[in-house]
């Protein structure tokens, strides 16, 4: 271990009588993390704290060791997470998807799925404005369309025993994790088969047997809750992921940074993505908050961040396996992923949506599509040519139809199942 | 004197007010631009401008500390709630910040807030948006609590509201936004405490609130039919409740139901129940019944949602059976 | 069979179950290291480490929804709050994230999970810290509430808790933690939903729940003295409520008071009144009578507290003005 | 207003054909907010409208002019603290107090104020830690020793007219508002004439005249509270500031955020004082916090942070005037500063204090206490001779020895109070 300089200190300290006095008495001890630990809690400003124990830190690998030097309940985790908060600090960033140095392509396999998944997405989605215009679906009801490509590029790069949790803007996670849209619509529409026995409806679709754990109503909820979800990852070491999805809006909630500084603090396996479509309901991004770089609202819990284009779903793919990566296999912690993004449609359907310009939805739409986007990269990289692309889109379109036909002559939930599921039947647990 | 819905009664009480005085403020999501999530301030922010209008982030335990705050430094803040299920989040400013500080402080600080907002079931919006917070908020000391059911409620209980010097719970029901009523013009600001009289008569007392009065009104109407006279009592008031009226009804009819939308375990019917067993006990000829909203969090399928409201047909049968 | 103390009692059980089942772990404010604010995790850090006792920021929302999404994923959270008071914070994921969920996702997800802590008044720390949330707890579906009495209760009470796969709202007494107890050792795991018959009587029955029952028990002591022999009901689980045991002790006594430390309206006292006169009014004798706190937010100064409880000799007085 | 340079913009957004293809419509035309905002939502990076935001800005000096350019809602001031919020960001700083640059030294009035209000603390907490273990205080009680250096050196440059809001350790925050000694023991002691008619207890000490408001037990809950205080502040045009006082275990709340972000979105004049005494309860910081710099903690949402060293009372004085100054008059919108500093006490009187050892509170005392600081800086400037400063110090004792007496023979509140101050008397405002 390293004996550190006294006159070092002291300059690094910028002086003052008392505590050169002090801190002389004390190097003609050892320095190790207690006494550093210590003078922290005397007032020596935390960056000075890092600088000693990264010191110390560097010249004994075997960090283990170091343990019983350190105050009862400050893990040597603790340390070196601290230590990295400070490195972290400056590094969010964007990334920039229209860097010509970085190659975007994906292999033919993959561009395919990413389009089928956002193009069933999408067809889903207008069904569903549809059968609500027909009055066939009640309450609030949130489309995911011109969002596809979050959603396609994320679910491209995650394996089954991944963690996906969201808000109520929820179809699109639902189908991207593997249930059969014949069971949504029934959802929608309230019936037996849905995928909540009718229960729940639009906001509150959940899929445990592939790891999609909602579909929540209360704006940023689902933070803490995701959270919890990589804890327990983390708890059964199943080496699980966690993909959290939270809107521009809910980016205020202070429940978001107390599950921000958790999860920094027990470095669990997290990427938090704000779906950044520039709206709140009818509050625009500006109007909400105070600093609208969203993927830097991590930075002052120690948490990385990284602006992407979320209407690329390439670039998505792109970046999200490397954070991934680095995530799963390099225990980096949590990562806060800012995709910007746009939804065409209103916020719920019943949004009159005097807060934008058609002019504004109209040149996104003509400009930046996810789907136009990955079928222009289909068709350029001879992946499949303009006939396989009509046909899957009519197989597509024709998936949808059938299940929402049949989903409507689908049975309502028994009356008897009112009472059924308030409380689960077995008292205890195995 | 026109029919005017609820949904205006009360932006017309909070204009009003603001006009009066210049200290109330209106704060919320989407209260201004928006012109609030179900269009109660409508032309508020035109004709009171960005400064007495506020429109917030989606933070409810920010800008409802914010507000308590203001209140404290002598504003009169009203507080929307886009639905009284996300005023969970803010629950302990309005429990700890505002409740109770008049007393914490010996009675040095009063906070003179309305938090306002639509409360209880919407109609297939499933259980994370139904509460019904009746039961919890009159529960605690400290706060008034207003049930406005029709358009006169909503006009004269807001105003009372907005001049009242406590924290007040204003709970309005999103079904009834768009009924319209004719609006009594005498009565401009209510004493709070004071439960309303809907129908005379002699035969049973029908208690209810909020929406759920509709339904005791259809039910005295059924009843009349078959020549018995319910009185019917819209609570209005749920802290303080209005006991002597209470009371005083059943004395004359010595039969009573309460019907009630929200769960019933320690509902607000339950203590209605209670008033009349500890202070009429030995007028009743029959034990009062509760009508309650089932006790499940609330399904979204139409066929299960209906059967978890008090249910007409059953309330009625009941009232023959006590009065046949 | 050696008495320990109620704070004991369910450590031990925590303790009893975390060594049955690695996925149960307990997480809160301080009760790692400092072993609990109110020492009840004592010696768990040292038996199960830093990764089953899990300190926490002071962050109530944040770790509460935490906790519940763990739940989720199959763990089976132990939320420790340092008081009740504080899960105001997080009351959001209590309800509509912990109760609500299992029937939302129409039974595909259940929340395996205890939010435990001291509940209601401790000693002279005033109105933000001593809300007794017995009412509101219990009036939401989803959720079982127990409230302990004493050592067994506790224990007992406890190891069910944890067996059990709904969320489950555990409310001590900070007055009772030091209370020592002879522990009864079968019934290990009690059937949550049963009152619990603490003396056998025939003139009055006596209900009450958590330290209320020892105001019980003082009352039936004295008015043994006179001759009249009450029963006492500990009601323990507040949610479900156990009717029949209720229903059964009045149909035998015709006479009953219920005693409540908590605020009056909507309490806990008003629905078992209520049930008791929607199934029993034929066999009473009297009104059945509340005595519960005041309706004022806990004042500090320490004859002011007293006051604001439940007064034994007026409840005595009471009870002998219906017996005799 | 500037008409920029179109090849100047797709240089900065990095390319992109069809990007290219909108900009050079878009130049054609005039480019102003709108354009910028709409931009934004259309996948823009922050920092470009940010940057453009200021070139359009820094042309025209008349901000108001531009008002009917931008989107409803979105006023220049949004737009001006959207464009600060980049500037503060990097500028957050550990503001020396060893610095020997710096002239810490105050006039002699100002010493001896500061001097005197921290030794009424000190002693008037020392007789309440007396009292409390004679068993005539109940219930919790959280003692301000060692920290007296923070609340005097703020008071030391506020008005009366400002405000001040803090958590449960507030006895030492109503001594400094000029609460009589008198009724704050009544209060302690659970009498009539407490400041809270013995209602409140230690926790809850208010005193409206002086604009002190309280005195909450609910950690955080201050901070929306005082942003509120601040907004009410800035609605009635009153000039006055709010101080708004928690620790850095109250840091992590979330609710500290929601109001950070509304503070900033909204320019309120408000400082946010952590008072950082290195545990709450028994948790230090690091095993709280993730990043433990917490003078960062608003730099996420726009908000300039400044470390400054609690325990010297002259600096704090130095520091905060120029903040102050700053947030008065040039309207500088909210601050945060975090003022390292140290309880010698227990959390509260039941703290048995195993979580830090007998020497790091020995060595703060010794070398870093805050009276003693200020003691030697009076005797080195001859403000005060010893004599002078032994006569001051018995005169306090006397007076806080006074009032104890006279408080513990007080009445109880009479009894039919209970049910007083539940609900304002008077059913209306006037
Ligand atoms: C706590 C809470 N407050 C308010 C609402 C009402 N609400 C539902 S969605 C929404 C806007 C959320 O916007 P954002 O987070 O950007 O997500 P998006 O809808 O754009 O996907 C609001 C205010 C809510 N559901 N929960
Ligand atoms: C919401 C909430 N959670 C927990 C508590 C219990 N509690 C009281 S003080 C405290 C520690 C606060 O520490 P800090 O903010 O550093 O302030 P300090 O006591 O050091 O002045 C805790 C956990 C509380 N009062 N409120
Ligand atoms: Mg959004
Ligand atoms: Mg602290």
């Amino acid at each position: 271990m390293q004996n550190l300089e006294c006159s070092d200190i002291i300059k690094k300290l910028g002086g003052g009588k008392k505590l050169t006095a002090r801190l002389k008495k004390l190097t003609s001890e050892l320095i190790n993390e207690k006494t550093v630990y210590s003078w922290v809690r005397q007032g020596i400003p935390d960056r000075w704290k890092v600088a000693v124990a990264r010191c110390l830190l560097e010249d004994n690998h075997n960090i283990r060791d170091y343990n019983k030097l350190l105050l009862p309940g400050i893990s040597s985790e603790n340390l070196t997470s601290a230590n990295n908060s400070i490195q972290i600090f400056s590094e969010s960033k964007v990334l920039k998807t229209n860097d010509e140095n970085i190659d975007f392509s994906v292999d033919k396999e993959t561009c395919i799925k990413i389009y089928k998944l956002m193009m069933r997405i999408r067809r889903f989605e207008e069904k569903v404005g549809q059968l609500y215009s027909m009055g066939m679906i009640g309450g609030f009801c949130h489309l995911y369309i011109g969002q596809e490509g979050v959603i396609a590029g994320i679910e491209s790069i995650a394996n089954n025993k991944d963690c996906f949790i969201t808000g109520y803007r929820c179809h699109a996670h639902m189908v991207s994790r593997g249930e059969p849209l014949l069971n949504i619509f029934c959802e929608l529409l309230g019936k037996k088969d849905g995928s909540s026995k009718g229960k729940g409806g639009s906001m509150h679709l959940f899929r445990s047997e592939n790891n999609f754990y909602g579909g929540h109503g209360i704006v940023g909820a689902q933070v803490p809750l995701g959270t919890g979800i990589a804890f327990a990852n983390k708890y059964l070491k199943n080496n699980a992921i966690t993909f959290c999805f939270f809107g521009d809006g809910a980016v205020n909630q202070g429940q978001v940074y107390e599950a921000f500084n958790m999860a920094a603090l027990w470095n669990l396996p997290i990427i938090y993505i704000i779906e950044n479509n520039q709206y709140g309901m009818g509050t625009s991004v500006e109007r909400a908050s105070a600093m609208t770089e969203l993927f830097r609202r991590g930075e002052s819990f120690g948490i990385k961040g990284y602006e992407i284009d979320g209407m690329d779903p390439l670039a998505v793919n792109y970046h999200l396996k490397n954070i991934y990566n680095k995530v799963a296999k390099e225990n980096l912690g949590p990562v806060l992923i800012e995709a910007k993004t746009y939804r065409y449609r209103g916020h719920s359907m019943s949004d009159p949506g005097k807060y934008r310009t058609r002019q504004e939805i109209q040149e996104t739409r003509d400009n930046r599509d996810p789907i136009e986007r990955v079928r222009s990269f289909l068709l350029k990289n001879e992946f499949m040519n303009e006939i396989e692309v009509k046909n899957l889109d009519k197989k597509i379109k024709d998936e949808v139809l059938v299940a929402s036909d049949k989903a409507r002559e689908m049975p309502l939930p028994d009356e008897d199942t009112l009472y059924e599921d308030v409380y689960y039947s077995k008292d205890r647990l195995p | 004197m026109s029919a005017i819905a609820v949904r205006e009664a009360i932006r017309d009480a909070i204009a009003h007010e603001m006009r009066q005085n210049n200290k109330v403020f209106l704060i919320g999501e989407e209260v201004g631009e928006y012109e609030g999530a179900y269009k109660v301030s409508q032309g508020l922010l035109d004709e009171f401008g960005p400064d007495r209008i506020v429109d917030t982030p989606i933070t409810e335990a920010g800008f409802t500390g914010l507000a308590v705050g203001a209140a404290m430094k002598g504003l009169k803040p009203l507080v929307e709630f886009m639905t009284w299920n996300f005023a969970m989040q803010a629950i302990d400013h309005i429990i700890n910040s505002a409740a109770k500080t008049f007393y914490m402080s010996g009675g040095k600080i009063n906070i003179p807030i309305v938090f306002r907002g639509p409360n209880g079931r919407a109609s297939r919006v499933a259980a994370q948006h139904s509460q019904d917070y009746s039961a919890w908020y009159s529960h605690v000391p400290g706060l008034k609590v207003l049930s406005p059911f029709d358009s006169s409620d909503a006009y004269c209980l807001m105003k009372s509201a907005i001049r009242d010097a406590n924290p007040v719970i204003f709970l309005e029901h999103e079904l009834m936004y768009n009924e319209k009523f004719i609006l009594e013009e005498n009565n401009e600001y209510l004493n709070i405490g004071k439960a309303r009289i809907m129908l005379d008569g002699s035969d049973i007392t029908i208690i209810a609130y909020s929406r759920a009065v509709e339904t005791a009104l259809k039910v005295a109407n059924t009843l009349k039919d078959k020549n018995i006279y319910a009185e019917v009592i819209n609570l209005r008031s749920l802290k303080p409740l209005d006991k002597n009226t209470i009371i005083k009804s059943v004395k004359k009819t010595n039969k009573v139901i309460i019907i009630e939308e929200a769960w019933k375990q320690s509902g607000v019917a339950s203590e209605v129940l209670s008033i009349i067993i500890e202070n009429a006990f030995d007028y009743l000829d029959a034990e009062p019944i509760r009508f309650c909203g089932k006790e499940v969090p609330l399904p979204y399928a139409e066929n299960l949602e209906k059967n978890s409201l008090p249910n007409s047909d059953e309330i009625i049968k009941k009232c023959l059976d006590i009065c046949l």
